[in-house]
């Protein structure tokens, strides 16, 4: 850790939100085992530092918009793990009415806008929240994340293209964890360094250690300044899911070894065992964020099973909508 | 402007242009996007002189990426703007296809009722003027099938002008579709036009005989064949569409309960077509009314061809529209 | 292998698989390509095994760039190889669609018939696993609207295995769609599995009373109901679609000349589906044939929604099916 | 001019080529206005150095992509003047039998694969003709054409991707002459350097004088046995059109100062100007090419004239092949 020493409360709400991340898509795991789950599920587990670094240095107006894999971005944000088991399980409850699932959440209230499964159709649409923020003199910033997978399509081109020409104030955060699906970012990329291709469209970029979340804080608060004044910024975060790509995913396509090696980069371990040698927290603080982050879990799973089903006479709601906009 | 000041001569282009102009002026969220929209003047001249009436952040041009910048009206839509989106050519939006059905169309539904795209896309559609293959197609009414969509077709310039009031007003999203051939149609204005109503299907020419169902280009060309056809003493009444998503099935339904036999005219492509959609559904809810089966006439399955002699041929036409009507006042006597 | 050999046991998925591997035997031009194809073994784990077979060059990694890599298929097809393009579902081809229709569908006429583009593109489509809005169109029906296309949705295994060597024999682009529930379904395989026809649909159950067109996921569903509508008396025809593009007209009037009665199943959205299409031509070809206007069951208009109960609710169902033909026999007696 | 000297005889090809656009596309506008011709013309005038000094340097056995501005391309590969002029006339004798007309131009025995009028559209088509020929181990280059404007496409961003990423064979043309449509290139990119967007995916790259035909030669030279290698190439001609975007524009987008400022460097001129000095063509040899051009282009006129319609029976027509593939 070469960064500035966060206090005790800051350490311990960025250790609580990775924790919080962890139990809960543990948890998802259990109930994806348990059938309540279904779909395409996919994990964060191993990526925690990032959504919890970036979010954490973001304000309430600013909008966050996010892929298919965005428990963690959601709880982060300050979504209910509640609204998001009750939307994993259908109920409508869940935070979409349960017409979303895991890969569409959404909170208007938090501006988080989704929840977006088409591989870099995000991007457009944080463009678009951008202008408006602009155009209407709000000094919001929209945080657009996305895999490096998505940096191949011709939206991620499109976009950082429009951002710097326009000069709009989004956070493009580019999560590299080598993998699209199956394919490694050799077989996708022919230059692999993802930032630098910021500098095709004047977009000012970074790279950072996307297992060390108090970097990510750093890089991001900068990152976050620097869009707030109307420049885009590129922040790649070097990171690694340890879990398969999604629940039907064999992993023909990486060693258990490589697994291991980044297991050893643990960003909860990591960063506990820093704050701990730091004097900043202790094991006391490690096992109360324990219990807390179970309750909440636990809470939300009986959120979830308490929750109704939408009578199937409304299924086709929220195909157009049911009052006129102002 | 009092009702009682005289209606304005003006082309199909110019209402439409007046149409913009009037929602940049009544609402500040309003703004229009799209390729050369700007300092070009519109591919088809129709937002010439609006950049220097509105300035570049209303009147802004975009780089050829329609992916990116439907996409960016989608958002812009969602953080409180009301944006009109131009496409050039409705060819060229299969470029943002994606961002229109997976995200426009679904985000919605997706998201609980939480999030609806008050966007309003406007493109050129249509054949007739040997622009070839890549830049005539007409995709209204393949549009017509997305739910979530609402899918417009201004044939008049009333609705040129009225439709995009009514459009921006709606919270969802709509596409405009305005034929390439329309815009040099001259007509009058009248002073006092407003937003039209953007759910009903509109009888243009009251007729017993037999219904034509029709909109866009084909709206001119039948009518003209009607007045030729009641010169023969066929009458017959002309319905101009106006929404092909969601249909006006009662307009359709009265207008066949009616005469009892009908054709409809559409430049798009017949199989899959929105006219197929029609007739079944004109079977599926007037079948007993029905004296003939309901015909079609369409645009030929082809990609569409550049010599002018094959283009008209593949479009339908004021005498294919006559002859396909005699031969249902005719046949099975 | 010889015609007496037993058939193999194998899924739907297995079949596919094979079709591929004996394409890419039988044929150095053959090439797949496609996100995650080869490392990950197929998002479907249809092409597992592949790329140990065949190696990096044949089954070939995609980027995520679906627009280029289909415009890559259709530019190495006009460069004398065979490209089988796998879009991972059907929602996602929409950032490919530019170069499907633009492109690949008319660059032939285009050329004046210079440039035709042996292109084979595959597709999983459908809903029914949970997979919500951006996962479960079911877009094959609105894919046929487009001249210049064929569309095959094969639906047994022979079909999964058989219509992709017809389809690279084809001098013409050729989309595939396989319906994503039908991967699991298990089967056999005769051993002198080879092409099959892909021109024609093919009546899988004969019937007296009702015809039932369906193709794709709908088809085991149409079966199924059809074997409870016999225990009831009611003798349904179940006829297979198999290619949306071009129709089979011949076979479907064939069976509404015998049944008088029609059902179309299908999975597509209602409005302008291809569900639309067929109504619309046997009313056009077979209106005098009919007692009773041709029905149809189609996927309720809505972006998929991921519950379960929903999803389900969405979806033709055998109790659905049968329910709509109880409802055909019955009416208007 | 800084380049080597071409000896009489090229020097003569090059001029002889750029003529030929220039004064078949003079006839075209004298054909448009006499209604003829019809549909979307895009004039190549002001840019013939840019497809003679490319094209001159390819072989018979390589492909050619173009845009629907791309009369000069297919008039240099060596498509007779009388089967294009006959095509915008919309007859049968027209090399896409008048289905295609201006924008679609076609021609398979010069491998030259049209004529798309798609913006960016072209660029994936390359990029798979280049496959076909790496994977049948054939030596074959393919010069794709493309516009500033269509940088900004996603297309761009992904083929150049997918051509760097499988080295393919592949040289890319980009034809910056400021505009597209009325959009100034500083309305469309962030960063206007085009060439210099070839780093973002290791592709080789290079700025050339499009008004120099000789300027052109020698990069396309270098560009060329680059892509033929395996290492695609993007090459940036600066250029510019003397006339409007196509029949119907009004130009208020730039001065007629603008305009009379490039046409100083008349690709023409300043290549005839430049030999005539350096006593490589006289007076003679110029009057000779005038001379010669004028009767193939009137020629062209003469068959288009002479052409017949097809059938209208035949509408429907190159929807489906009529034979079967091998
Ligand atoms: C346009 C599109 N193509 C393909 C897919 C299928 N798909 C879903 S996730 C994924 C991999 C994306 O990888 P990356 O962007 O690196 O994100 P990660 O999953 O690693 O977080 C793919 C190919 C999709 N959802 N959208
Ligand atoms: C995808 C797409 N969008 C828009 C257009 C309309 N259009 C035709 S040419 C053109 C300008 C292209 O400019 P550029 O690429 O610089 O080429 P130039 O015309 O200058 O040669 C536009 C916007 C199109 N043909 N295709
Ligand atoms: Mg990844
Ligand atoms: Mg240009």
């Amino acid at each position: 850790m070469t960064t500035a020493q966060p206090d005790h409360d800051q350490a311990r709400r960025l250790l609580w939100q990775m924790v919080r991340i962890r139990r809960f898509e543990e948890k998802c795991v259990e109930m994806y085992s348990a059938q309540k789950i279904r779909g395409f599920m996919h994990l964060y587990i191993g990526e925690e530092a990032v959504a919890t670094g970036i979010i954490e240095q973001l304000r309430p107006e600013d909008a966050i918009v996010a892929t298919y894999r965005e428990h963690g971005q959601a709880l982060v944000r300050g979504m209910s793990a509640g609204s998001i088991m009750a939307e994993m399980y259908g109920k409508q409850e869940g935070c979409a009415r349960g017409r979303g699932g895991s890969m569409h959440l959404f909170d208007a209230k938090t501006r988080f806008c989704g929840g977006n499964a088409i591989v870099g159709g995000g991007l457009p649409l944080a463009i678009g929240l951008a202008l408006a923020d602009k155009m209407q003199n709000r000094k919001a910033v929209t945080a657009c994340f996305f895999g490096e997978g998505a940096v191949a399509e011709g939206e991620f081109h499109e976009s950082l293209n429009l951002a710097a020409l326009w000069k709009l104030p989004v956070l493009f955060i580019c999560e590299n964890n080598l993998y699209a699906m199956g394919t490694a970012l050799r077989y996708t990329e022919s230059k692999t360094e993802i930032a630098k291709k910021g500098d095709a469209y004047n977009v000012a970029n970074a790279v950072v250690d996307g297992m060390d979340v108090l970097a990510v804080s750093e890089a991001a608060a900068k990152a976050i300044a620097t869009a707030r004044e109307g420049q885009p910024f590129l922040l790649e975060c070097r990171t690694y899911r340890f879990r398969a790509h999604s629940m039907f995913d064999a992993e023909l396509y990486r060693s258990k070894d490589e697994v291991t090696e980044w297991k050893k980069r643990d960003p909860i371990t990591l960063f506990f065992d820093a704050m701990k040698a730091a004097n900043v927290l202790s094991d006391a603080d490690y096992a109360a964020v324990e219990t807390e982050v179970a309750k909440e879990v636990d809470d939300s799973v009986a959120y979830a099973e308490a929750g109704t089903w939408e009578p199937v006479s409304d299924l086709t709601r929220f195909v157009y909508s049911e009052v006129t906009a102002s | 402007m009092s009702t009682t000041d005289p209606p304005k001569k003006m082309t199909y282009r110019d209402a439409v242009r007046e149409g913009i102009r009037s929602a940049l002026q009544n609402d500040p969220r309003v703004f229009l996007m799209g390729e050369d929209v700007g300092h070009y003047g519109g591919c088809f001249a129709v937002s010439r002189g609006l950049l220097a009436e509105f300035g570049e952040e209303r009147i802004r041009d975009t780089p050829l990426a329609e992916s990116a910048f439907v996409g960016a009206g989608i958002g812009a839509a969602l953080g409180g703007m009301r944006p009109i989106v131009e496409i050039m050519t409705c060819n060229f939006s299969l470029l943002a296809l994606d961002q229109i059905m997976n995200t426009a169309a679904s985000l919605l539904h997706m998201s609980g009722g939480q999030f609806n795209v008050p966007l309003v896309i406007r493109m050129a559609t249509g054949g007739g003027k040997q622009l070839a293959a890549q830049h005539s197609h007409s995709l209204e009414g393949w549009y017509a099938h997305i739910p979530g969509l609402k899918v417009l077709t201004p044939a008049t310039l009333e609705d040129g002008y009225g439709m995009l009031a009514s459009a921006l007003a709606d919270p969802d999203p709509v596409l405009i579709f305005e034929n390439q051939t329309l815009y040099i149609m001259e007509g009058e204005l009248p002073a006092n036009a407003g937003p039209v109503d953007i759910s009903s299907a509109k009888v243009r020419c009251e007729g017993k005989d037999v219904t034509i169902l029709t909109y866009g280009a084909s709206l001119p060309k039948s009518l003209e064949a009607a007045a030729k056809l009641a010169e023969q003493g066929v009458h017959a009444e002309v319905v101009d569409l106006r929404v092909l998503r969601p249909l006006d099935d009662a307009t359709i339904m009265r207008s066949v309960a009616k005469t009892h036999r009908v054709l409809i005219v559409d430049e798009g492509w017949r199989s899959g077509g929105i006219s197929a959609e029609i007739s079944a559904r004109i079977q599926e809810k007037a079948f007993y009314e029905l004296d003939r089966p309901v015909q079609r006439l369409c645009s030929a399955e082809v990609p569409m061809p550049y010599a002018k002699h094959l283009e008209q041929a593949a479009l339908p036409q004021v005498e294919s529209i006559i002859a396909a009507v005699q031969n249902l006042v005719r046949s099975h006597g």
